[in-house]
């Protein structure tokens, strides 16, 4: 059995960041691509901490940190602005969510 | 041995619940589904000798973000099924096939890249190595001392995060 | 004599009151009796001014009054370096303006009181406007007559020009009026015009305006016998103002067409006392001319022949006031003709009779009109004897004068002139004399047709019928119906007759030795007419031709008292007296005998000598010549300049104007389709441009999510084939 | 290999086994407690003077029909009381019960893992344990539950901030993350850190009854308002996992306090020679005794005080606590420059 080296780690998190985005492509429920935002984040870290553990530096795992941050962030004001829309238009699909258009 | 039962099965369940959280018809099962990815990924970190992300990882995302989803979700999700009222200009399928092309594309370009000599010596040299021993040490002396002012930063981009989602939530000022 | 500058301010003063209130607030008895008292006042000041002045040495008699600087001394340049052009309201009381003042302020009292009844018909507002006139025309003639200055005399001059053209134009709703007012005023405003260049030339030459000042300058240059020199340029140009104030050749056109204003006005501007005033100017500036003979000749043959083409055209007038008109510019070329020869003193002697007789005739003339209701034609009057005897006998009496009957007033003026031309020019004599035959031959005409004959008027019911002829002058025009001819009220005789004892005495100041009479009115006038003495002193030191100049100048006032010189025997003399009367006599016959005994002669000579008749009748076409050349002339002109500016000055206007329109248009234009158009393009280009791009703008997120992701494999795509 | 594979199992099993009966006797032990307050008698029939009440308690649930609601989310309303309850219980792993001893000839810790993140181990687990409520209110689709499952997660997380506030001064306070090394700390430092830190004591003890949804804090199964609270739709072995699950969290905040505040299985004034002779008493016993007194503690509050409303209540955790929280860790790192 091969050992685990970064190639795997990297497409697992490859694997993980598509599996994401096509999250984000295919599914309209607002919420739910807000998720799979947050697993694309989630393979970047994968990343992250597979090279620190690679390297035997821990600068991946504050990078990682830094991404936990911001994806904090970016949940919480996206989740506002669901909120806001949804008490608006009582509704959380993404296609009915097109007003800034000609 | 060990480590490679340890990934692969990680991995497996990581992917699995992944895939699970994108198809989920219901919002709350995806929440879950996304809450157990979270812990595999924690146990991946565990696996990786990174205990403080994998805690991190558990209390942020799993203990905090997450549950902003499932608040999310029962406050908005009470109402009629958000999956009516497709519109037939989006490209859903289109974006399948480019998805899938990426990630041929990403797995080729691992693949190529571990035929490579790892060029990581001369990226080492991007920050100081820690003088204390301990993962956790490591970090937080890396984040007070190197990443300091980005680490500030981020602080005020939460805080600004923060105010931001009050202000969007509240429904009178 | 120290109040003489109230004489010109009282009549002043009366027409600031009756025109500024008068109009307005004053009753027509209230304005009648101011504007007498102010002129009675004068007059009575006046004579005592005179009576003072006799008082005096002959050669002292001068009095000075400045009532104040008008205009503070000016340094100009002048022939003798730089001179101060100063001008003092200033006025002097010498012989020669203590006369005239005393004509003008007597004759003009007589005729403000005429006036009161004559202008009896007129509203309240129109009586007061008229006395004002009066008495505004008194003030400017006493300016002119009394001011010590050329400038001072201007204002009076100009004054009663302004005067003369309101009261002609009294009756201004009258078309002809209105048109004889301006034509007296432009024609004056000829005369005017050299009278100024005098005025200039003459400050030029002196460095001083004042009359004593200058004439003493005067007399020490020489004669100018030979060429035509400053002086006689000055004497010219000052000639030619008299001409036009007092009618003469060739501006006498006015005067006839004066006659449209009332009659009393014509009395006292029109032949008493404006119309004189060239006369007086000629003699006030007596030295000046005596310097310049070659004017003196002009003067002479202007006024005879003036004389000599009025007469004849009064032969055949038909309108009384008009007869009289050209009887007055008859007189007035024998006063020029006075002036021309030299006999200064013999032309006011007969301006003062003619003021007398003649604006007796003329108020006679005004109670025969006031008594025809309005009428003037002699040819509906006569055999009104009868019904207007006072108005007859003073008319009577005027008419001798004229004629230069003895004793009455007109014959020694007459004479005086007719013997000093006799002993200057026996050609001007000659005209002289034939003129006074017409004289005689006219006025008896006029009498005639006026008074003996047999009534030709229209007839008249009693108090039925309204007044024929509109009757502007009738004073019955304010009650109706006209009553048939009939005497005048007494306001209106009693000036007649005043006036008919001054036309008799007024003479008798200056019988001629000849009827063992001294010419007392040469001697008083003598020293307005001479340099100062000490000035003729040192002239005649001055060398033999000034001398000569002098003794020549003083002949003109001195010859008639002189034993020797230009001098006739006694004999000779009466010889000419005689032959005057005897002309006059032989005009009166004529007259008598083709217009009484056989009326219907006259007709048929008019008809034998048709066209000289129409020429006379139609004054020798002068009018018709002027209108032809000058004022057809002036007309022209001001059309073609009206037409130039129409078309050159106002085309290049509306040229410019056009051409700015047009290159507005022309950029307006080019901003609209050119400029715009090149912006609306641009918004038309992004405007279609944009619904083409727009079709991206989905407000799909994920398909810009798909878009994105596309772009991250196209760039990993290129990397990695870049690498 | 016994000492990687047997010992911790044994440990495992020990410990749950003790958490468990403990928590069926800390039942008992609160209604006994309650009614002596209220001077009641409490359960007298069970055996004498009640004793075995909690065995018949636990067969009554053990065999009672576990009903599932028509239209319930069937998935999650199984796995909630898992949820709820596993956290509690995994939470013991990183509890030092007291110093190492040697027994049959190996040294044997008494703590099952000590790793360097324990703390923090031990607050994501609890921030885990929220979904336990929050899914059994959903997925029982009724609308008691629900409400107070939403109001139990916010109340929880809430104060959960003032506690993990309270915690990092502590963690400032020993320089460690490590249960053990905060423990050791004290002994080093010769008092427990409650004399240190008073205002993180109170603040924790606050946010501990409230995290556990303890009078005066148990509005999420106020009986008067909401029928039972989040687990009302539950009933037999479910039910009873969510009763565990709360008292073994009572259990858990009494240990974590006691560990970090009262110096563990240290003797009272371990600075203080003078009491050596407390050492007679094993470490462990010393351990147990306090975690009792703080239970005890909670028995006496809740039968003590009136229950909070709920506007009072979020008054208290956001404006009272979480400042004085921050304010203390803020002087604490001041005094820690300092000093």
């Amino acid at each position: 059995m091969v050992p685990i080296t970064p190639a795997h780690y990297l497409v697992l998190s490859a694997s993980l960041f598509v599996i994401g985005v096509i999250g984000v492509l295919v599914r309209r429920n607002v919420i739910v691509i807000l998720m799979s935002i947050e697993l694309m984040l989630n393979a970047v870290n994968i990343n992250l901490v597979a090279f620190a553990r690679e390297w035997q530096h821990v600068v991946g795992q504050v990078f990682a940190v830094f991404v936990i941050v911001v994806a904090a962030a970016e949940a919480a004001v996206g989740l506002g602005i669901i909120l806001a829309f949804y008490r608006n238009k009582e509704t959380v699909n993404i296609d009915e969510m097109n007003l800034m258009k000609w | 041995m060990g480590e490679a039962i340890a990934f692969y099965s990680l991995a497996a369940f990581i992917l699995g619940f992944a895939v699970l959280v994108i198809t989920a018809r219901n919002t709350v099962h995806s929440v879950l589904f996304l809450v157990v990815n979270f812990l595999f990924v924690a146990a991946l970190y565990v696996m990786l000798h990174a205990e403080f992300m994998a805690v991190i990882q558990v209390f942020v995302y799993a203990g905090g973000i997450v549950v902003l989803y499932l608040f999310v979700v029962m406050l908005v999700n009470l109402k009629r099924p958000p999956e009516v009222h497709a519109d037939p200009r989006r490209r859903g399928r289109l974006g399948l096939v480019v998805s899938g092309l990426l990630l041929a594309q990403l797995v080729a370009i691992a693949a190529y890249s571990t035929t490579q000599a790892a060029a990581g010596p001369a990226s080492r040299a991007l920050a100081p190595s820690p003088p204390v021993s301990g993962n956790v040490e490591q970090v937080g002396w890396l984040l007070y001392t190197h990443y300091l002012v980005p680490f500030e930063v981020a602080s005020m981009l939460l805080l600004v995060a923060m105010i931001g989602a009050i202000i969007l939530a509240k429904r009178e000022l | 004599m120290s109040l003489i500058w109230l004489v010109p301010l009282l009549p002043g003063f009366g027409a600031a009151l009756n025109g500024l209130l008068g109009i307005r607030f004053f009753s027509k008895r209230a304005a009648g009796l101011v504007a007498c008292v102010t002129m009675g006042l004068a007059f009575g000041i006046s004579i005592w001014a005179f009576v003072g002045l006799l008082g005096l040495a002959p050669a002292a008699r001068a009095y000075d009054v400045v009532l104040a600087t008008w205009i503070p001394p000016i340094p100009l340049e002048t022939a003798h370096g730089i001179g101060a052009f100063e001008a003092p309201w200033g006025l002097r009381l010498d012989p020669l303006s203590g006369l005239m003042a005393l004509v003008v302020t007597g004759v003009g009292f007589l005729i403000h009181v005429y006036s009161i009844g004559y202008m009896d018909g007129e509203t309240r507002g129109a009586y007061a406007r008229y006395f004002s006139y009066l008495n505004l025309f008194c003030f400017f003639m006493l300016t002119l007559v009394l001011g010590s200055n050329l400038l001072v005399m201007f204002v009076g001059w100009e004054g009663v020009g302004l005067c003369s053209y309101l009261l002609i134009g009294y009756w201004y709703e009258k078309q002809s009026a209105s048109d004889a007012g301006k034509k007296a005023f432009i024609v004056n405003r000829i005369g005017d015009w050299g009278f100024v260049l005098g005025i200039f030339l003459v400050f030029f030459t002196f460095g001083t305006l004042d009359f004593r000042a200058v004439a003493d300058a005067a007399a020490s240059m020489p004669v100018e016998a030979a060429g035509f020199g400053t002086l006689s340029l000055i004497c010219l140009l000052l000639f030619i103002g008299a001409t036009g104030k007092s009618a003469q050749i060739p501006l006498h056109v006015w005067l006839p067409d004066a006659m449209e204003g009332p009659t009393p006005v014509s009395a006292l501007i029109h032949a008493a006392t404006m119309v004189t005033a060239g006369v007086y100017v000629v003699a006030r500036n007596a030295v000046l001319f005596t310097h310049a003979p070659m004017v003196m000749q002009i003067v002479a043959i202007v006024g005879v022949l003036t004389a000599l083409m009025a007469a004849t055209i009064g032969l055949v007038q038909n309108d009384i006031k008009r007869v009289l008109a050209y009887s007055t510019v008859s007189q007035l070329g024998y006063m020029f003709l006075a002036t021309g020869v030299g006999a200064f003193a013999a032309a006011v002697f007969h301006l003062m009779t003619h003021a007398f007789f003649k604006a007796l005739l003329f108020l006679g003339s005004g109670s025969v009109i006031h008594a025809m209701a309005g009428d003037q034609d002699m040819r509906r009057m006569g055999a009104l004897k009868k019904y207007m005897p006072v108005t007859y006998v003073t008319m009577l009496i005027g008419t001798l004068a004229i004629a230069g009957i003895p004793p009455f007033s007109g014959f020694f003026s007459k004479d005086e002139i007719l013997y000093r031309t006799f002993l200057d020019n026996r050609l001007l004599w000659a005209l002289a004399a034939v003129t006074a035959l017409l004289t005689a031959f006219y006025m008896f005409r006029l009498m005639s047709m006026t008074f003996f004959g047999g009534y030709r008027g229209p007839a008249w019911q009693h108090g039925a019928d309204a007044a024929p002829g509109g009757g502007h002058g009738a004073g019955h025009g304010g009650h109706g119906a006209w009553h048939g001819p009939h005497e005048s009220p007494r306001v209106m005789t009693v000036p007649l007759m005043a006036l008919a004892v001054g036309a008799i005495v007024a003479g008798f100041v200056g019988v001629p030795q000849a009827l063992w009479g001294n010419n007392a009115i040469e001697h008083f006038l003598e020293p307005s007419f001479t340099a100062s003495a000490a000035v003729r002193g040192e002239a005649v030191a001055g060398g033999a031709d000034a001398t000569t100049d002098a003794a020549r100048a003083e002949t003109g006032a001195e010859a008639a008292h002189e034993e020797g010189g230009a001098h006739l025997s006694r004999g000779a003399e009466w010889g000419l007296m005689l032959f005057s009367v005897l002309l006059a006599v032989t005009g009166i016959w004529i007259a008598w005998r083709n217009y009484v005994v056989r009326p219907q002669v006259a007709a048929s000579l008019a008809e034998r000598f048709a066209g000289p008749h129409r020429m006379l009748t139609n004054k020798y076409y002068v009018d018709e010549l002027y209108g032809a050349t000058f004022v057809r002339g002036t007309l022209d002109g001001a059309r073609g300049l009206w037409t130039f500016d129409r078309r050159v000055v106002d085309g290049a206007v509306d040229g410019s104007g056009w051409i700015t329109r047009l290159s507005a248009w022309i950029s307006h234009m080019l901003d609209t389709y050119v400029v715009d158009g090149l912006v609306n393009l641009l918004g038309w280009v992004t405007g279609e441009g944009s619904y083409v791009l727009r079709r991206v703008q989905t407000g799909l997120i994920q398909n810009y999510a798909l878009l994105m992701l596309i772009g991250v494999f196209g760039l990993l795509t290129l990397y990695l084939l870049t690498r | 290999m016994i000492d990687i594979v047997v010992i911790p199992l044994l440990k495992i099993v020990i410990v749950l086994v003790a958490v468990l009966a403990g928590v069926a006797y800390l039942v008992l032990l609160e209604r006994k407690v309650i009614a002596w307050v209220q001077v009641r008698l409490g359960p007298m029939r069970v055996g004498p003077h009640g004793i075995l009440q909690p065995i018949a308690d636990g067969l009554k649930l053990f065999l009672k029909e576990d009903i599932t609601p028509a239209r319930a989310d069937r998935w999650v309303y199984t796995a909630a009381p898992i949820i709820s309850l596993v956290p509690a219980l995994i939470v013991f792993a990183v509890i030092p019960f007291g110093r190492d001893v040697s027994l049959f000839g190996t040294t044997v810790p008494l703590h099952i893992a000590d790793i360097n993140v324990g703390l923090l181990y031990i607050v994501s687990v609890a921030s885990i344990g929220v979904y336990g409520l929050i899914l059994a209110g959903y997925s029982s689709n009724s609308k008691y539950p629900l409400l107070s499952s939403l109001r139990a997660s916010a109340q929880l997380i809430s104060y959960e901030v003032a506690v993990t506030m309270t915690l990092v001064s502590m963690i400032l306070m020993a320089g460690t993350l490590s249960m053990v090394g905060i423990v050791e700390s004290q002994r080093e430092a010769g008092l427990w850190f409650v004399f240190a830190q008073p205002v993180a004591f109170a603040i924790y003890m606050i946010g501990g009854l409230a995290e556990t949804n303890r009078a005066p804090f148990d509005l999420p199964e106020a009986e008067q308002e909401l029928v039972g609270g989040f687990h009302t739709e539950y009933s037999g072995m479910r039910f009873a996992f969510f009763f565990l699950a709360e008292y073994a969290n009572m259990i858990v905040i009494s240990a974590v306090a006691v560990t970090l505040f009262l110096g563990g299985w240290l003797r009272p004034f371990p600075g203080v020679d003078a009491l050596a002779f407390l050492d007679v008493v094993p470490v462990w016993m010393w351990f147990l005794l306090k975690i009792f007194v703080f239970l005890l503690v909670f028995l006496w509050i809740r039968a003590t005080l009136p229950r909070y409303r709920y506007d009072q209540l979020m008054r208290l955790g956001w404006k009272v606590l979480i400042p004085l929280a921050i304010a203390n860790v803020v002087v604490t790192g001041i005094l820690k420059v300092v000093l």
